[in-house]
């Protein structure tokens, strides 16, 4: 599999801190890749400098061949790159169905926007029912639904995941990782963040380990779950 | 900040007489204030050309220094300060409104330094009694009474009136006055409005035209007496004539509205059509011709009244015999002998009253009647004034 | 019963100069949050550039409208980047700044007009200037129906556009957060750049209309920018209909009030009922959405 | 921590020498200076009063120009009606106005963002209009104030009043609980609630409370100037100065209305002075406007952190251009 | 020995039932779980607790004084503290300031020492790990220590009652464990507060919670302690799942 993304020494720096001291990793197509870490590891920043949230104070950033790095998000997102970010960046005064349409914004291919649509809504029923409330007042969970519900609709071929099973109920975090599973093999690439480490392990092919700005650890999902470094540090040891 | 004493002119030597000018260069009034702009520039380049103003055997050059006011008494009686006690100036001229007027006098009285305002009518500075502060414009009150009093004496007169006037206080003033002489011609105020500036006529044009009345007569500036004929004649109102002050006289008023600037009357203490001559502008035509050359436009009361202003001070300066610069004494001689002072000019006699309501003003004037004829200024009353008669009913706006 | 008639029609028409200068700003300011103090000066640039193109081509200034809206966008278009640069500080009154500058900008503007073309009050004639049509008593100008129609419609336009279209929805979603409309593909600085062109284009054309009502002068848009202000808000932020109703309203409170309470309350009422209205509908009067 | 107020020497020295420059200054400068200077100090009040409510505690107000109008007027009338002796109608102006802004700042400050912003503004114009209209305050006569003209009297009592908002201002919002709490209302007002502060309280404080002090300097500002006129004290451009010193100078700062007030006043009255001949002033005016906060985005206050700023990136490139290869 | 009791609570937004007759009991010093699916109602019910929003019927009492109808920060100062689900720190103001602020209205003795606050201020900071970036701004902490931040802040208001609404959000399974450890010590040094804590992680229920309610659509399907109720078929069904169970 060719690889889709390359980030090569990603440094981000916020003012006097330094998020990320310099992060090397890859993603092949039709991959689920995983970023664990603690609170702070800084794989929130990661994303955002992939999308182009935030600008690297040094680093590269590759995206289907093309340097990426430190051009501006719209840019990017028309790659066919989608990033669900931190809080789920709601647009509080949109109503759920502008939200969604408003992803939707660069596709042409009006009949498969029409089936998505009908996708996400089939996926999250909750949606349907609330399709003209406006997304600030959904509840927690809610939003979490919509934000993915959101990256679906801009049809993009590349997922950042920034803590999708966040806030949500047990229940919906089985069926979200169910749809990231299934939304990959329908041929999507995903670059995954996650607290909830061993679901996004035992769901990730690959997985890179966090820690204060530097990979850790990095390899194969199934060979981290099993290393008791791992098991101690990110999957409350047992 | 040596206080009173502050404005010590003697310390800087110079052999030209500088003369101070507050007026409102920006701001709301920004056009009155350009016009008496106008009209002290020119007295001082006809001074300057003459070879200046003569004191004793020598004559001195006159040089003006601007203050723009901004139109608020504030900003003028900062000007004021400076123009005293940094510019050192020997007297002052201007401002352009009795806003300001009102308070720049305080400042006056307190450096004894001697102004005259060659616009500012509004009777309210009179009744102060500042002691250093003179107008050659009569107040409106008195100026304001003559137009009616003219309509009152023609065949078949006006015996309904409606009055507006916009709450400022030379504007306010205006409408008072229209109204007590209204009232004593014998005409019966049917609609007396004061309204804020800025607000949009129509509604009370239409309910004129409901009314009825004779005459429509109106206090203001330029600016609404354009809007009261403009809204009148998209709203199909047409009196039997259209009384108005001060702005008719300005140019703008016949430049921006043509034919329906005509049969327009207003009081005006002054206008270009004067048979009268002094020994620095020549004959009234000759101070036209000079105003045209400089400014391509008629000049009206307010300019005249400007352009007079240094006369008075000419005179006094010689009576004193004061050499620039003055001195503090020599300021307050010059007060004394404005009081004194009774000179002949292009803009009539100007002679200052020295008690009474008016004080300070140069009440001596007599305020004529004057009515747009073809874009002309023609004085039509009061009866020993007048070189026609009054047009009255005037023909329709949209009968031109 | 004519007059009350006359008085309904006079001040309908007085709102309609009132929507006209609030119909860019809704956008700008309403949905955008683009705090401009130059409204007004907006205003006066599109009347005096009638004026002049008028004076020296003699072509009507209606006709100029078109011409003029796409010039003064242009501007906006090729202006906003500075006033974005300002803006985009990462600062918790950022947006206010802009406040400061566009003040900055007002200023320079009518000190500029009043340097180059002098402090005179200027006509600007129109052939619907004259006109004015009569039903059953009631006499309508024609030139303020104009303006009454034009921005209504214009208004009404822009409220489908941004409530009922794609390109709507990304505005409002730019307008709310940059950086995640940035996720979904959306360049919110072009967006932000669309939207001052479009407010000053419009603003300025409403400078044609009121130019032509009144006269033209450098210092005629100070009033409007406070009146600008007062419809969007009264109206609710981001609503258009209640900017017309609010426009409406206006116009209809100095115009009875002039008749029927006082030409000198018109006003004193007129911003007692504003403030009221505030206060009793903080959301503006339709309350929220368009 | 907590702040607590011990003076570092070094501020207490500052002070005092600046208190000692502050108290000769107007027997070493001609009256005119001295009487830009009193302008100054006036304007100072003005922003500090201001930037209270609209900095600290985030409430856009440009009605502000209402209480300095309401000031004036009552002063006025108190000292021409009453022939009260200025300190104590000052004094009852001050009460006054602060007890006016307790009654117009509960339905006002139902209102937040734009929606109070405006309703100030409009409620300014409403009381400008009002005293147009009535009769006791002279309408568009204006009023006079019996002239009392010593600078010196006047630069001491507009410098009293800059130094007590100034005070004022240090103490309670910069060093004091209450500063933290109207902050707190700023940035999270429902959290502030659930935290036991009662917002609705401390906003009509605030508010009163800059109002007031906005209030006895239109007093001060009436006899003053002698002549108070509604366009002139209750016209929107005082509200519209107070706030774009600030913004100029550095909103929510201590210092920021400080320095905004001296740059926009003196900028103003000099250019005034120098090209008062013209109005180009205005256009050199606004250029400065917009030149200073296009590149001072935050503020004069800014300054030297941009400084620094341009400096250490010039260092940075300077010693790893390598970096540059890099990206 | 009960501390807050609810009774008939129902709220509309509108034509929708957010809540609908619940009734909630909870005993002093005890740690009580509400748990349910995502739009069940459980953070409105938060919201109507501290008045923030105003029920469309029914009763709240804390300690025999009803908060219905009371103003949020009267319902702090008799002694409720709250974290928010999407945080509402004050970002512009540093660490210490947000916690300083939860205690200003609430030293009882308003006098008390600056010196005995920044102690407890200090202990805060020590217990929530928090001293590093101690004069940080709020605003550009990680997400995991905002969260943090918040429980002190509302701490620092010594609370009778505390409601946390899914203080775990965004920890993985080890810092879960880390907060369920630090909330037992909370108890320890609060003696007798009480806490009511909504959370998705099960986790942290389990390992904290005596008694648990189970919501769904704004209505409690299910009491009891937490093994009750995560063998009840009805709370399986309407929220954990299987996974969770197996
Ligand atoms: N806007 C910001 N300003 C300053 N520092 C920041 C900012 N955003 C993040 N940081 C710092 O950068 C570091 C990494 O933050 P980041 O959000 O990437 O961590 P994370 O792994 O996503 O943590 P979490 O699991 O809590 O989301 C943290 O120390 C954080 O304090
Ligand atoms: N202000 C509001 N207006 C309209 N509906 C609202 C409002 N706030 C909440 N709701 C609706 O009320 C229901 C309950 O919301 P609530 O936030 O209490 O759920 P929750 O139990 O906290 O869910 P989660 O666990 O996902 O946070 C949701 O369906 C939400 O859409
Ligand atoms: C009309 C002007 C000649 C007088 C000036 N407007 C005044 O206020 O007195
Ligand atoms: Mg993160
Ligand atoms: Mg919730």
């Amino acid at each position: 599999m060719p690889k889709i993304m390359e980030v090569e020494n990603l440094e981000v720096v916020y003012g006097v801190i330094k998020a990320l001291q310099g992060i090397s990793f890859y993603i092949e197509e039709g991959e689920i890749v995983t970023i664990i870490g603690a609170n702070g590891a800084g794989k929130s920043s990661t994303l955002r400098a992939i999308s182009g949230m935030v600008h690297p104070s040094s680093g590269k950033i590759r995206f289907k061949n093309k340097d990426v790095t430190n051009s501006p998000s719209h840019m990017i997102a028309r790659q066919g790159l989608s990033h669900v970010p931190e809080g789920r960046g709601m647009l509080t005064k949109l109503t759920v169905e502008e939200n969604l349409i408003l992803a939707t914004y660069n596709r042409k291919d009006h009949d498969q926007v029409k089936k998505d649509m009908e996708d996400v809504y089939k996926q999250f029923p909750r949606l349907a029912e609330r399709k003209k409330q406006a997304a600030g007042s959904l509840s927690g969970g809610e939003q979490q639904m919509l934000a993915i519900g959101r990256a679906l609709m801009t049809g993009a071929d590349t997922l950042l995941l920034d803590e999708p099973s966040m806030g949500l109920a047990p229940l919906i975090v089985t069926e979200i990782f169910a749809v990231i599973k299934r939304i990959n093999h329908s041929g999507k690439t995903i670059l995954l963040v996650e607290q909830n480490a061993m679901t996004a392990l035992s769901t990730a092919h690959r997985a890179y380990i966090l820690e204060n700005g530097v990979v850790l650890k990095s390899g194969k999902a199934s060979d981290l779950i099993s290393d008791p470094e791992v098991k101690a540090a990110y999957l409350g040891g047992h | 900040g040596s206080a009173p004493s502050g404005g010590t002119a003697s310390s800087d030597a110079r052999d030209y007489f500088k003369v101070g000018v507050i007026t409102s260069l920006s701001g709301a009034e920004v056009e009155g204030g350009n016009l008496t702009k106008y009209g002290y520039d020119l007295w001082a380049d006809t001074v300057n050309q003459k070879g200046g103003i003569k004191v004793g055997d020598k004559s001195y050059q006159v040089k003006l220094v601007y203050a723009d006011d901004q139109s608020d008494p504030s900003a003028g009686a900062n000007a004021a300060e400076r123009m005293i006690t940094s510019e050192k100036v020997d007297f002052i001229l201007g401002p352009y409104t009795s806003g300001v007027t009102k308070a720049v006098a305080p400042i006056l009285d307190k450096y004894k330094v001697p102004m005259i305002t060659g616009s500012a009518e509004s009777p309210s500075i009179w009744t102060q009694k500042f002691a250093y502060t003179f107008g050659t414009i009569p107040a409106a009150d008195l100026t304001a009474i003559s137009p009616l009093e003219t309509l009152s004496k023609v065949p078949n007169p006006p015996k309904t009136i409606a009055i507006l006037g916009v709450n400022d206080a030379f504007s306010k003033a205006v409408a008072e006055a229209f109204k007590a002489s209204a009232e004593k011609n014998g005409m019966t105020v049917v609609k007396y409005d004061i309204v804020p500036a800025g607000t949009d006529f129509t509604p009370l044009i239409s309910a004129w035209k409901q009314l009825n009345p004779d005459v429509v007569a109106v206090g203001g500036h330029e600016t609404e007496h354009m809007q009261i004929i403009k809204g009148a004649k998209s709203l199909g109102l047409m009196p039997k004539a259209f009384v108005m002050h001060y702005g008719i006289t300005n140019p703008d008023f016949t430049k921006n509205l043509g034919k329906d600037a005509d049969y327009v009357f207003g009081a005006a203490p002054w206008t270009p059509s004067l048979q009268l001559q002094d020994n620095l502008f020549g004959t009234v035509q000759d101070y036209v011709k000079a105003y045209q050359a400089k400014y391509n436009a008629v000049p009206d009361y307010t300019a005249a009244g400007c352009s007079t202003t240094g006369e008075s001070f000419m005179a006094a300066l010689a009576e004193i015999g004061a050499k620039p610069p003055l001195s503090d004494q020599q300021r307050e001689q010059l007060a004394k002998a404005l009081e004194k002072t009774e000179v002949n000019t292009v803009f009539g006699t100007i002679k200052f009253a020295t008690e009474g309501n008016w004080y300070h003003d140069n009440v001596g004037q007599k305020a004529m009647v004057v009515q747009m004829v073809n874009g002309e200024q023609v004085v039509v009353g009061p009866e020993n004034m007048k070189v026609k008669d009054p047009i009255y009913p005037v023909p329709a706006l949209n009968a031109r | 019963m004519e007059l009350l008639m006359q008085t309904l029609v006079n001040g309908i028409l007085i709102g309609g100069i009132f929507i006209a200068v609030a119909v860019g700003f809704s956008i700008a300011y309403g949905v955008m949050d683009i705090v401009d103090f130059a409204v007004g000066e907006w205003i006066m640039l599109g009347a005096f550039s009638a004026f002049w193109i008028n004076h020296y081509t003699h072509y009507d200034p209606l006709m100029l409208i078109p011409a003029i809206a796409l010039f003064f966008a242009l501007i906006g278009y090729l202006f906003q980047p500075v006033i974005q640069k300002v803006v985009n500080i990462k600062h918790r009154s950022a947006a206010l700044m802009g406040l400061a500058f566009t003040f900055g900008l007002s200023t320079l503007f009518r000190g500029s007009a009043l340097t180059l073309w002098g402090f005179n009050n200027r006509n600007l004639v129109t052939v619907l200037s004259e006109k004015n049509m009569s039903i059953f008593g009631i006499t309508v100008p024609a030139i303020r129906a104009g303006a009454t129609l034009f921005s209504i419609l214009m208004t009404v336009a822009f409220a489908f556009f941004l409530y009922r279209t794609k390109t709507g929805i990304t505005i409002r979603a730019a307008a709310e957060n940059k950086s995640v409309a940035g996720l979904m593909g959306i360049d919110g600085h072009r967006i932000a750049r669309l939207v001052y062109a479009i407010y000053v284009g419009l603003t300025s054309m409403s400078g044609v209309f009121i130019g032509c009502i009144f006269s033209v002068f450098p210092d005629m848009g100070l009033r409007y920018t406070a009146f600008a202000f007062f419809v969007v808000v009264a109206g609710g932020m981001g609503s258009f209909s209640g900017a017309i109703i609010a426009g409406l309203l206006l116009g209809l409170i100095s115009s009875f009030v002039s008749v029927y309470v006082g030409g000198a309350y018109v006003f004193l009422i007129l911003f007692f009922i504003l403030y009221l209205i505030l206060v009793f509908l903080p959301k503006g009067i339709l309350g929220k959405g368009w | 921590m907590i702040k607590s107020l011990s003076f570092s020497p070094r501020k207490l020295i500052l002070s005092i020498v600046s208190l000692v420059v502050l108290g000769v200054l107007p027997y070493l400068i001609p009256s005119f200076q001295l009487r830009i200077a009193t302008g100054i100090m006036m304007w100072i009040g003005l922003a500090l009063s201001w930037n209270m409510l609209g900095g600290y505690m985030g409430y856009i107000s440009f009605g502000h120009g209402a209480s300095f109008g309401l000031g004036a007027y009552i002063t006025g009338l108190l000292m021409t009606q009453l022939q009260l002796p200025f300190f104590i109608a000052l004094l009852i102006a001050g009460i006054l106005t602060y007890i006016f802004a307790v009654l117009v700042g509960y339905p006002t400050l139902r209102l937040s963002g734009s929606y109070f912003a405006i309703g100030t503004w409009a409620f300014a114009e409403m009381m400008r209009q009002l005293v147009l209209v009535i009769n006791i305050s002279g309408g568009p006569e204006g009023m006079r104030l019996p002239p009392m003209l010593d600078d010196y009297f006047f630069y001491f009592v507009m410098l009293g009043l800059a130094l007590l908002v100034f005070i004022v201002a240090y103490f309670f919002f910069e060093n004091h609980d209450f500063g933290l709490k109207v902050k707190a209302v700023r940035e999270e007002e429902t959290a502030a609630r659930t935290l036991g502060l009662n917002t609705t309280w401390i906003k009509n404080q605030v508010f009163s409370l800059s109002s007031m002090f906005a209030g006895i300097i239109g007093g001060a500002y009436a006899y003053w100037i002698t002549f108070i006129h509604p366009d002139s004290v209750l016209g929107p451009l005082i509200a519209d100065q107070m706030v774009i010193m600030v913004l100029l100078g550095g909103i929510g700062t201590l210092f920021g209305p400080v320095i905004g007030a001296i740059v926009l006043y003196v900028g103003n009255q000099y250019m005034l002075a120098a090209w008062g001949q013209s109005s180009a002033y205005l256009i050199i005016l606004g250029v400065a406007i917009c030149l200073v906060i296009l590149f001072l985005p935050e503020g004069l206050l800014s300054l030297p952190k941009v400084w620094k700023g341009v400096h250490r990136r010039v260092f940075t490139t300077i010693l790893t251009p390598t970096r540059k290869s890099k990206v | 020995m009960e501390l807050l009791r609810i009774e008939n609570l129902t709220h509309m937004f509108g034509g929708l039932k957010a809540i609908s007759d619940l009734h909630i009991a909870v005993n002093r010093k005890t740690i009580y779980g509400v748990i349910g699916a995502n739009g069940a109602g459980k953070t409105t019910l938060f919201n109507l607790i501290t008045g923030i929003y105003k029920p469309t019927a029914g009763r709240i009492v804390l300690d025999r004084t009803s908060l219905v109808g009371k103003p949020s920060y009267e319902i702090s100062r008799l002694g409720v503290a709250r974290t928010f689900q999407n945080l509402r720190l004050f970002n512009d103001l540093n660490v210490i300031e947000n916690i300083h602020v939860g205690q200003i209205c609430h030293r009882g003795l308003r006098k008390s020492k600056a010196k005995e606050m920044s102690d407890k201020i200090e202990d805060l900071l020590n217990l929530f790990g928090l001293e590093m970036r101690a004069n940080e701004k709020a605003g550009n902490l990680p997400y995991g220590m905002q969260r943090k931040l918040e429980i002190a802040r509302a701490l620092a208001t010594e609370p009778k009652l505390l409601l946390l609404d899914e203080p775990a959000a965004g920890m993985n399974p080890k810092e879960v464990l880390g907060l369920v450890s630090l909330i037992q010590e909370v108890k320890k040094q609060f003696s007798d507060i009480t806490i009511v804590l909504i959370e998705h992680q099960m986790k942290l229920v389990e390992g904290l919670c005596d008694y648990v309610t189970v919501m769904n659509f704004g209505q409690a399907i299910a009491n009891g302690t937490v093994q009750e109720v995560q063998s009840n078929p009805k709370v399986i069904k309407a929220y954990l799942g299987e996974a969770e169970v197996s």
